[in-house]
């Protein structure tokens, strides 16, 4: 489902991605972590190009990312194609970044509306439902600007699974929930994953990374360091780098 | 007669029967009309009426009689003074009457048939707290002058002779039209005003009593206005006013706005000599 | 509960709200100022009230109105649509494309809009015919330029695309108000270019644009008394050609400025209603206040939604079982 | 330290607060712990007079918030006063709000600067320390748009203390941070509370709260539904929406 | 690692960037039109170039250019310093201040300035001396207002003044746009209102406000024109000044907006300067730019903080030892 090969990106002279090599196979759950500033969300957000590659290769679905290979040389794509793609990959932003100008109701409507052209009573009939199920039932009408944190977090995801998207990527999807919602929010991803649905999680809890990943990615400064079954990684990683990192864990 | 109110429609009925005219140019004489340009804020030349759309006033009225000795309508287009010579120069005008002095420099641009004699004079208030009586008496005062006017040179031409007698010069401002002037000169804002006879006389006349103006230190004539190279049309309108003065119709129609000491006897084509 | 109450707690409290005396004092300055003026301008006899009201409603003054009103209207349109194409333009990644919008913007401010509109108006003077034609080939069609540019045609064109630049740098600083973090997550939903702008940036960007752009129709309503270089009469015009020729310029400009002030003032009540549209959602205060209205109206409505019109619907919550609570009262006021 | 009496707040018809009643000592850690959306943000935001409270009262080193008492009327402090005790609460926000004109470092250097009247040389001493301690030696002179999420949230530690506060209000301080990064900031809270400063820390990390705090209050729905000890509250909870809430833990 | 590495990875491959072939349809056009307008411009007899050059830089208009200078300048100066008071009180919580200032607002924004000119200037009309002293008691000091209001100062009145109220609404819009949660952080580590707003808001509030006061500016460079009401000269009324002696319009009115042009131009670049550096911060990617340049002489230094004007300094990571990583190349070159 998603394939990277020596991903580089660097913002002026830092380099953020170092020759990054990852596979993702359909309705895998991989979970990205590693120390903060260790490129993480850039990894994330070169998948469906919100950044741009500066080295590389990036395939979802069997499609580069961004371009199509023509005879030997790599055509960028047509802003409407790169659109079309990223309809499939759903996003939930660290920063959650809904649209403040609506409601709650209305960040999840938008996109099935908009962009896939969704009737309008039944993108809000499948809106309800997924607020319902992220326990936002009685803040339908709200504006983000009227919300809790936590709150904002799950609009953002019930905005992104709107979409019926192919892949999902997860920035931190429950760095504000409480406990509690982490273990709903646990269940939701359970289900997607047993329908099939590809994801890609940034996560700093091990806890969740071990309940719900496939495979664990161990990033730091830039570079894949090691990957592996979470048991593995989690419990008895090969390098000092996630051993230490491990090690802190409260 | 009394044209105030007439217009395009109105005395299009003058006909092809009308004598002068086979002396206009082909175009306008298919067309029947005239087009004139004229910045329609200056009396007793021209203003609108009190309904804010009939134009009146002298070179109105000369138009009315041109009208019939030409046998076209005469419309008259208000627009701002910027816009007379470029209007000109791209035919959306056939010629202007505005009041619009006859001088040498202006010749390069434009032609004129010249129909009135106008004299720039000294408008004062009756207290006259400076006793200004002539131009003379101006030197280090604060004049005001109409901008666009060729008062702006007799005001140069005075600080020039100020100086050589070693008096200060001339204070003049210009305002961009006659109104915001007269208020200045009401206000205290200028000691005096430099305008034409005729208008300062109409100014003064309506002033109920505050102002007087002077008789006029020099004069020149006004000239109708035309794009250079329209000589045909030109000798159409100097045959035309020749024949209004000819049958006294000039002459009544400015001694109905008391301006008859502006008449002149012949319409010479860029008569102005300074 | 570690809490212990104690006495303190028991008193009664009455609220002072903390005084101002500065601002108070200032506002009372204002007030007498602002008195006095009004006073000094009613009783003053040179402002000829009587004449005042003579032409207030004149006929001549009334078609200058209306034709400084569709002027306005006009002209705004022209200058909201094409000053957002060419904003838009400006952001654009094409060198060219972004070029030429900077071109437009820095010629047309550049230039007086006198000089645009005698350019427009004139046009004939350089160019006597306007030709369709293939190159090279047949004419197809071709119209004398005085025409085809009636002087309506000229004051729109002068008026619209001047406003179009200035619009364009307005519409600009709109667009850079909206975070980065709303076009990507447009984008991540698949949006294209044209849907984050219609449907994320400018909406967001509305609620900055409005001030200023109500600054620019207000500026309108006077700029287009230059259209009288072109023969063409608005409100000031019209009653400066009856100043001209019964010298009453002060209470004449009083007629143009009450009627100006008038429409500024209607247009300064239908700003504040966009402003308060477009800013739904950022202030959440005066979204509470909404609220308050609309609550029994509004609970899980779905066709309210629909209509894309509805404001928040806040359900309240009851109150957890086995737990007092006590009843929160409005605003400052703060129970014993 | 911080006394809390029967303080209420409601957003239009929500009541968000319902008679909360709580005190903590000067030195003491006390964590906020509860379901998203139960009120922990808005309380913490009362405490320093963001939000006015509608009912109820409440007291920091003594003093009421927002209000002198003469005679038996509350009169409301003029906002210099206001200033000036804002000036001795710290509070790190649970979105950041970071200056995004302004530099890590300026972020920090700009309260004691220019609240505070420290000399410029001083500050920014100070500030590089600070930044050094919460490891963005690196990134002092970066804007918070070229900053990761983890970063940022260090930064506005940063900026917090760098106002040397009395009490410190702490909104889900490590909720973009990697295992590795909370347990020093764990190590820099207890610094602080060893140095005798007062905290007042809402988390969704029981372990954390376990770790840091000497009070645990659990929220539920605007009610202060228990408050204890860590190891009684967190381990043995009495009530039961206290437990089911604990139960998710991962 | 789990990715198995394919052939398809070995490919060589060179980037070719998406052709948008309307975009560059519409450059071409947009470009052709241009130069045709300028060779007919250039061409055209009627726009007599040889009486354009002989006035360019005739003394009269450079006084114009001059007075237009100073007009702008100090008006824009007044106009924004007031506007901002204007702007803040607009939203202070008092109802007072809030409401003189949304009348301030409303009543110079409705007024045409001409009128607010020949107030100010005809103020004696009115007023015929200007007189302070006791209420009910003695004068101190009394005026002849003509003497007190000379034509400069009337035209700083009428300009500056208007404009304040322009001002105050864009500078309105420049604060609503800085998130709440900004104010918030001021207040929490202490700021006062005044040190919130010089601070925190106004300045992230700048690259909002500059280009629509960009427009203000070169507007206003305009608007000055209308002074020639009270009798003082600037570019426009200098220009027409000659050509109502000369009838040589076109090419003067040329010559005026040649200065225009030319003194907008200067202004866009300020502008263009002034929006880098409020926009610093804002937008990451420009952020970079500045970046590559200072890169060197930029790592950790105290001294140019200090003097508040310093771009960020990102210094490079060393790469982790051991592990190979590929040089990032530049822009879309993706290497193989
Ligand atoms: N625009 C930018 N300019 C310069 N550096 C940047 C920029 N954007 C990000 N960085 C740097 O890139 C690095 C990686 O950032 P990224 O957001 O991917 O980290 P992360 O792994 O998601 O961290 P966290 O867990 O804290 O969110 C960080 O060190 C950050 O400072
Ligand atoms: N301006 C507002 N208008 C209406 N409701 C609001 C407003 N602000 C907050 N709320 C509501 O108040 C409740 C409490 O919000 P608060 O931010 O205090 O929660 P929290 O306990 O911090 O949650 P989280 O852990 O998710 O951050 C939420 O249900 C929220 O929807
Ligand atoms: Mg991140
Ligand atoms: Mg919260």
């Amino acid at each position: 489902m998603l394939k990277a090969s020596a991903v580089c990106k660097s913002f002026g002279a830092v380099e953020v991605l170092r020759a990054i090599s990852l596979e993702v196979a359909a309705g895998e759950v991989a979970c990205l972590i590693g120390p903060s500033g260790s490129g993480k969300s850039t990894f994330l957000r070169c998948i469906n190009h919100l950044e741009k590659i500066d080295g590389g290769q990036m395939w979802v679905d069997g499609d580069r990312v961004g371009y199509r290979l023509v005879g030997n040389k790599l055509h960028e794509l047509k802003e409407r194609e790169i659109a079309l793609r990223r309809a499939s990959i759903g996003m939930v932003f660290q920063q959650f970044n809904l649209f403040p100008h609506r409601t709650a109701l209305e960040n999840v409507t938008e996109g099935p509306i908009i962009v896939k052209g969704v009737r309008r009573q039944q993108a809000v009939e499948e809106g309800r439902a997924l607020l319902e199920r992220v326990g936002l039932g009685n803040k339908m009408h709200n504006y983000p600007s009227q919300l809790s944190g936590g709150q904002q977090q799950r609009v953002a995801i019930a905005r992104a699974l709107a979409m019926k998207p192919e892949l999902m990527l997860f920035d931190e999807p429950t760095s504000a929930l409480d406990p509690e919602l982490v273990g709903e929010v646990l269940d939701v991803m359970k289900d997607l994953a047993e329908s099939g649905m590809t994801m890609v999680v940034v996560t700093h809890e091990m806890g969740f990374a071990r309940e719900v990943a496939d495979t664990v990615h161990f990033l730091s400064e830039g570079v894949l360091v090691e990957s592996g079954a979470p048991s593995k990684v989690l419990s008895d990683p090969d390098h000092a780098r996630t051993q230490s990192f491990l090690a802190k864990v409260l | 007669g009394c044209g105030g109110g007439s217009s395009a429609a109105q005395s299009g009925n003058a006909g092809t029967a009308a004598p002068l005219h086979s002396l206009l140019p082909a175009a306008i004489q298919s067309s029947g009309t005239l087009n004139i340009a004229s910045n329609v804020e200056y009396p007793p030349f021209e203003t609108f009426d009190a309904d804010g759309k009939t134009v009146i006033g002298i070179d109105r009225e000369i138009a009315d009689a041109l009208e019939k000795k030409l046998g076209i309508s005469i419309k008259f287009n208000n627009i701002s003074f910027d816009a007379i010579i470029p209007g000109l120069a791209s035919a959306r005008y056939d010629m202007a009457m505005s009041a619009m002095s006859d001088t040498l420099e202006r010749q390069k641009e434009v032609d004129f048939v010249d129909y009135f004699k106008a004299g720039a004079g000294i408008l004062r208030t009756v207290e006259n707290p400076k006793k200004v009586a002539t131009l003379a008496d101006t030197c280090g005062l604060k004049v005001g002058i109409v901008k666009g006017t060729t008062e702006t040179e007799d005001a140069d031409a005075q600080t020039k002779a100020c100086e050589a007698e070693g008096k200060p010069a001339v204070d003049v401002t210009i305002f961009p039209g006659q109104n915001q002037t007269i208020l200045a000169l009401t206000t205290g804002r200028v000691d005096v005003v430099l305008l034409d006879s005729t208008s300062g006389s109409s100014v003064a006349k309506d002033s109920g009593g505050k102002l007087e103006m002077l008789s006029p230190y020099m004069s020149g004539p006004f000239g109708i206005v035309f794009p250079k190279g329209s000589t045909e049309l030109q000798k159409a309108v100097q045959k035309g006013m020749q024949e209004i003065a000819a049958d006294n119709t000039y002459g009544e129609i400015l001694k109905k706005y008391g301006q008859e000491q502006g008449a002149v006897t012949e319409f010479p084509i860029n008569g102005g000599t300074k | 509960m570690s809490a212990v109450l104690t006495m303190e707690e028991a008193e009664p409290a009455q609220v002072v709200p903390s005084r101002h005396t500065g601002r108070w004092i200032t506002a009372t300055v204002v007030l007498v100022l602002v008195a006095l003026l009004l006073y000094a301008m009613a009783t003053n006899e040179r402002f000829q009230w009587d004449v005042v009201g003579k032409y207030l409603f004149a006929d001549p003054i009334l078609m200058g109105v209306l034709n400084t009103l569709i002027l306005t209207v006009l002209a705004m349109i022209i200058g909201i649509v094409l000053g957002i194409v060419v904003a838009v333009g400006r952001l654009s990644d094409n060198f060219i494309v972004s070029k030429a919008a900077w071109f437009y913007a820095w010629f047309f401010r550049g230039t007086p809009l006198l000089v645009q509109l005698l350019f427009w108006f004139f046009l004939s003077a350089l160019v006597p015919r306007i030709a369709l034609g293939v190159p090279l080939g047949p004419e197809l069609f071709s119209f004398d330029t005085n025409s085809l540019i009636t002087p309506f045609m000229a004051a729109m064109l002068g008026l619209g695309l001047n406003e179009a630049a200035y619009m364009s740098e307005i519409v600009r600083s709109g667009i850079s108000s909206v975070t980065p973090g709303q076009t990507e997550a447009a984008k991540s939903i698949g949006m294209t270019r044209l849907q984050t702008m219609r449907r994320v940036v400018l909406p967001q960007a509305m609620r900055i644009i409005i001030p200023p752009t109500g600054n620019e129709t207000i500026g309108m309503l006077k700029q287009t008394s230059l259209v009288l270089v072109i023969g063409y009469s608005e409100l000031l015009t019209s009653a400066s050609l009856i100043y001209s020729r019964t010298y009453q310029t002060i209470p004449l400009l009083i007629v143009a400025a009450l009627w100006y002030l008038f429409i500024t003032a209607v247009l300064s009540v239908a700003q504040y209603f966009l402003e308060r549209r477009y800013g739904r959602g950022f202030s959440p205060l005066s979204a509470i206040r909404v609220d308050k209205n609309k609550q029994d109206k509004n609970t899980v409505d779905t066709d309210k939604l629909d209509k894309d019109t509805s404001g928040p619907a806040v359900p309240a919550n009851g109150p957890a079982s086995g737990i007092t609570t006590s009843a929160p009262s409005a605003n400052t006021e703060i129970p014993s």
